[in-house]
């Protein structure tokens, strides 16, 4: 299934026109706060109205202002988790819920059950949307859209008020709807985390434009996104695959350039994933050093060197037929001499690659 | 209790209940359209529509009665219509009663409905919208539940204002004991007449009896809806 | 007989009294039905001119009744009854002085005297007997004579102008004077049979003018004009 | 133009357009601390006091206006009490007229500004609360404005309302040319008369036009009002 | 400033009891979705009354169930931006804005100009609320607040819908108002990055009661604490001082266990600051290690180890006269022969010491 949208549309003081293409997975949509990520989501589901443009998924066109087309929302079978809860006042969580299944399509997708287990919801179901927390508010959301089955999912900032483990919960529901149901996705975040791990495909919009767009992996180890995405956030997303779990805890996994250790991923052998790798988590060492508690040491040779505007630079590595990235400061890197080609190896703690970065291939 | 009230006092008790319910339950839903096309829709000739559906809070009612009687009169255009294609003659009739009511009390129900209405929250509509709800459906199970409360204030505003509707009634289907004589008809036939007025007092305070149990349902029932 | 339906009388409010009593009679001596619809003059007269089902009308005043006539909606016609105009006071106020009538100071009480017939009847008598340009200033003026009549029952006025037939029926105020029945029109209460009246409404109208009827209109103070020739 | 109204006529649609603004203005205050009141509060004999407002839209014009008079009239209670305390007089003056029109129109005044008061969210309240503003201020800065729409509906229903009201106010206060004569008043003489009808009729179109002009005037300023 | 607060209250379904005192500074609450944070904030502002207990701040009692105070909201000029932003949809941003001022004790506090340029709202004066995107009716809903100069701020996760640099942007007018004004808040949060770099004290929400609660620097070296934080964001804060800027772009600071060289800080030379470690950014090496990008190797002592249910291991050592906490695989510290009392070097990289981790001390 594949998004392609391309919409011009004009507010006071606000101009939209943004073009993109959201093949099948999640695409994240990334971008400060007034960037215009709300406006894009509300035009697919078709609570704005683009001036022109067109919106289309796979071959049924939800929007065209040459043809005059303009599916009605209720059509469009696109599920929609909004940045402000949106529960039905008068209808307790269950019927909120119930309401969500009402005009399911009859496609595959979570029962009631599983949704309550999963989203911790179950012992709300009687309750009113007035007697929940802002976080609760939030799940019964999620879970609303989810029954739904739509063909498409919306999700404008779902996680942003949810606690850690509560993300940690959803997240991997999310990726199973993406991976088992093929339910494609337009995410809205903040957060590089989610992103990495969820995101097929990444657009950073900046006031009302596409400022860059292409594949996770791609986007996040290129140079040129460590601006847009934060020093902190910058970090390569490697292709593996599981080779074995270890008896301490930790899973091997190989990567093009090598083997990681990681603490115990749930895939099972064999299965392809992909990790994210911070750059501020790499080490670069003249020598493979030795009595460290660190796991991971691959070989990299350096592609790459860009200085930012502080101490740090960021070093982009060949490891396997992979880049990473590493963010060192100047004053190492002019006492290791890194300069493109120079041979090092990069060391990994393996606790530094979050789970949440570990996603499904 | 028969002998505080007469048989013809009793009968226009029971028609005026009547009249009043029938009036309020007939009007209801197109006091429901009408508030809606004002609330959310914009079309040509809409504030002249809305001029029209409150003129007869502004008319007085003798007034309305008198052009009802014009229009839906035994001679008049819309009566001979009504005659003609239906059978149904409202003049001079207890139906017709029902319409003076209903015209009298519409302005007060659609005024009602019209600003529940706009206090409901069009995101959630289109939030329903999402779910794959389509614009009838989104009113039944969204709109109208939010509505309800408005609703119900409006229906009784309607029910008390048609129990206690006079003048235009009175011109329209005059005060014939047994099919138009409502309670305020013979409230007023009672005041005519030197010492009627403690006739008229008793069937006032039946009036004020029922309609002040019908608000004060409404006030509960809305309660009721609301704190869910 | 009781297949016979019962005759349908629009009659002027001020009527009710005396006119469900006649009605009563009337069931009692033949076994037929009469229905009285009361409201003002005009209301009436007008529902009749737009095709009411009504057999007869009693009308206040001769107005209504005329243009229902010129209308040609009156079959027959006939002065049923009269009455006279009279001032009152409260029933504690001085008590009449005979001689020639006076109105005292304060408010008095009376129909509208534009468009009402007691109180067009009213202005006529005063003028006729000079006393209008004094009263005019503090006349209060009601939608109709029996709203008069209680102003001065409860006191918000001193005096009214009223029906005898109103006076009379109300405890709490008292005839000061009788206007001289020359000073104002005759006031005359038509009733007409109509043009639509159903045939049973025949013998009513016949029980109107019977000796039995006039027996209670007079015993309500209302005067039984004579038919001339 | 003159020609086509009289003196008196037009003097009765000057009254009347006096009587109808004084009285929306003066219960406009009491109709929102009523609406205030059965809103937000509870309080013992609350359905009491809803009732009683909403008296006067059940009760016969004719009762309320009778019930004034033995309250307010020179006999009355109330009239003696005000005339001797402030030498203010109501019965059969312009005055009376006012409380004959704020009474009956105080009902739905107070339904709408107690059904628009109901959307207002308590959580801004409670948000200015929180930056220092007490109830006094919340109420003028916040409940207020917000609640403009609703006052501006309900006082716009008020004013249709007052110029309306006849039976009430002929019972009270009489048909005094010049002092009481309203222009419902005026349209009920001409009514009385064979022919009179043309007269009513340009009287009845001048009220229209008054009312339908300050509904239309409300409409917008209360879209204005919203559309901020 | 101290708030302390002991309240008992119970709703349908959940029973709060709740004890804590929050000494100047920001007092952090933490705790899960549903545990209790908004109700506790919601007694302090006076929105909520509970069924029992006292609340007072310094001297001024705000509640008190025996002696039967409870001092009105307006009257307790405390600030509180909104989990919901609650801005008057009646007024135009500026307008929110001055009705902040408007009753504003006479206490030094930000100026409407300064707001708008921290809070980069500027723009937006004119508008409505209603034509705000998400994270922009946040910042105004912070701005109001501040307005109103209150002698204690109540925060309830008012940074969730920004984004990184919006909120790197606001954070350190938050620092400041803690410092120079003294303004005590209490900061509901999601973020232990947020909480780390602004909070005194933390406290530990769970179930609607206390389950941890003490100075911030205890709470996040403390073994115990890993589980409640989640492992990811277990690390020491260490109080430190500015030693020098270098013309490298890096500042060197000196904490107790030795130097640290970071990406330059605003703050002067001498200044006294902290400095937050992640365990999971420490590396450990049996000797000193070469060659290695990373600048910062400080001697330390292996104190304690715990084991979690993973493959990991957390490390607390001493370092100076403070603890630092390091993430290591099992198999490492085995690899290593860790036990308390051993001495090793610990690794920290000097860009893995967060900006938004240097707070003010
Ligand atoms: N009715 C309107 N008039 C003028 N500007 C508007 C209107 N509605 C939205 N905007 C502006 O459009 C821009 C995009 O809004 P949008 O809600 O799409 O942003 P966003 O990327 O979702 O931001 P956030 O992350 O804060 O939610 C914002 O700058 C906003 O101020
Ligand atoms: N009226 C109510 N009736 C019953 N339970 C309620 C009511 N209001 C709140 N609660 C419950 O009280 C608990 C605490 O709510 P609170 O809003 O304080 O949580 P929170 O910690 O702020 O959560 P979040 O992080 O999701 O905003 C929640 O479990 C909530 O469901
Ligand atoms: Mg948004
Ligand atoms: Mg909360």
């Amino acid at each position: 299934m594949n998004l392609s949208l391309d919409i011009r549309h004009s507010l006071p003081g606000f101009a939209l026109d943004v073009q993109f293409d959201a093949p099948s997975g999640i695409t994240a949509l990334f971008g400060k706060s007034g960037a215009g990520k709300t406006s894009v989501v509300n035009a697919v589901a078709g609570l704005l109205t683009p001036d022109a443009g067109r919106i289309a998924l796979d071959n049924s066109v939800l929007f065209d202002s040459r043809q005059n087309i303009a599916l009605p929302v209720h059509k469009r079978q696109i599920g929609y988790v909004f940045q402000d809860a949106r529960l039905f006042p008068h209808m307790t969580v269950e019927a909120n819920l119930a309401y969500g299944s009402r005009w399911a399509a009859d496609r595959p997708g979570p029962t009631l059950a599983e949704l309550c287990g999963l989203l911790d919801i179950a012992h709300l179901l009687a309750r009113y949307p007035r007697d929940l927390s802002g976080g609760e508010t939030q799940r019964v959301a999620i879970g609303r859209a989810l029954m739904s089955r739509p063909r498409m999912l919306l999700l404008d900032e779902p996680l942003a008020a949810l606690d850690a483990s509560r993300k940690a919960d959803i997240l991997p529901h999310l990726e199973r709807l993406r991976d088992e149901l093929a339910v494609p996705m337009l995410y809205v975040s903040h957060s590089v985390a989610e992103v990495a791990r969820l995101a097929t495909t990444v657009v950073i919009l900046e006031n009302g434009r596409v400022a860059q767009t292409g594949p996770v992996g791609d986007m996040l180890s290129d140079l040129q996104m460590v601006r847009q995405i934060g020093v902190r956030e910058a970090g390569a997303v490697l292709p593996a695959r599981v080779v074995a779990h270890h008896a301490d805890g930790l899973s091997e996994l190989s990567v093009s350039g090598g083997r990681l250790f990681l603490p115990r991923t749930a895939l099972a052998e064999g299965a392809t994933t992909r990790v994210r790798i911070l750059a501020q988590d790499v080490i670069l060492a003249s020598d493979v050093p030795r009595g460290l508690s660190a796991l991971n040491i691959l070989p990299a040779q350096v592609t790459d060197l860009r200085a930012g505007d502080g101490p740090g630079v960021i070093c982009q590595l060949r490891c396997g037929t992979d880049h990473i990235l590493a963010r060192i400061t100047r004053r190492s890197a002019e006492a290791m001499g890194l300069t493109p080609g120079h041979d090092v190896h990069a060391v990994i703690k393996a606790v530094s690659v979050d789970p949440v970065d570990v996603g499904r291939g | 209790m028969t002998a505080w009230l007469g048989p013809d006092e009793w009968q226009a008790v029971a028609l005026s209940l009547r009249v009043a319910v029938v009036a309020t339950l007939i009007s209801l839903p197109f006091g429901v359209a009408a508030a809606y096309a004002l609330a959310r829709w914009e079309f040509p000739g809409k504030q002249l529509f809305n001029g029209l559906i409150h003129l007869p809070l502004v008319l007085p009612p003798v007034v309305t009665g008198y052009l009802l009687l014009l229009a839906f009169g035994p001679q008049g255009p819309a009566g001979r219509f009504l005659e003609a294609a239906f059978g149904v003659s409202l003049a001079f009739r207890w139906t017709g009663a029902v319409l003076a009511a209903a015209i009298m009390a519409f302005p007060l129900m659609v005024r009602a409905i019209r600003l529940a209405l706009e206090t409901v929250d069009p995101k959630l509509e289109s939030a329903a919208a999402t779910l794959g709800a389509g614009p009838r459906q989104i009113f039944l199970t969204v709109t109208l539940p939010l509505l309800l409360p408005g609703l119900i204030a409006g229906a009784i505003l309607a029910f008390a204002k048609a129990m206690g509707e006079f003048g235009a009634t009175i011109t329209f289907v005059s005060n014939i004991p047994g099919e138009t004589q409502t309670l305020p008809s013979a409230v007023y036939a009672f005041l005519q007449v030197p010492g009627g007025e403690a006739a008229a007092m008793r069937l006032v305070i039946i009036s004020v009896i029922v309609s002040m149990g019908a608000l004060l349902a409404s006030e509960m029932l809305a309660r009721r809806v609301a704190r869910k | 007989s009781g297949a016979m339906a019962d005759t349908r009388v629009f009659a002027a409010a001020s009527l009710k009294t005396a006119l469900d009593e006649v009605g009563q009679l009337y069931r009692l001596e033949t076994g037929n039905g009469m229905v009285a619809a009361y409201a003002g003059s005009s209301v009436l007269a007008r529902q009749i001119a737009q095709g009411a089902p009504a057999d007869i009308f009693v009308s206040a005043n001769t107005d209504w009744m005329d243009s229902l006539d010129t209308a040609g909606q009156v079959r027959e016609r006939m002065d049923l009854l009269g009455n006279r105009l009279v001032v009152i006071t409260g029933a504690s106020g001085s008590t009449p002085t005979g001689g020639p009538l006076t109105i005292g100071t304060g408010r008095v009480a009376m129909a509208m005297v534009a468009s009402v017939p007691a109180g067009i009847y009213g202005r006529e008598a005063l003028t006729s007997l000079g006393l209008w340009d004094d009263i005019e200033d503090r006349a209060v003026q009601t939608d109709n004579v029996r709203a008069a009549l209680r102003l001065v029952a409860i006191g918000a006025a001193k005096s009214g102008i009223v029906y005898q037939t109103d006076a009379m029926a109300e405890p709490r105020v008292q005839i000061f004077g009788t206007f001289p029945e020359d000073s104002h029109t005759p006031i005359i209460y038509p009733a007409g049979l109509l043009t639509g009246a159903r045939s049973e409404s025949h013998a009513f109208w016949q029980f109107l003018q019977s000796e039995a009827a006039q027996e209670v209109f007079r015993a309500h103070g209302f005067l039984i004009p004579e038919v001339p020739e």
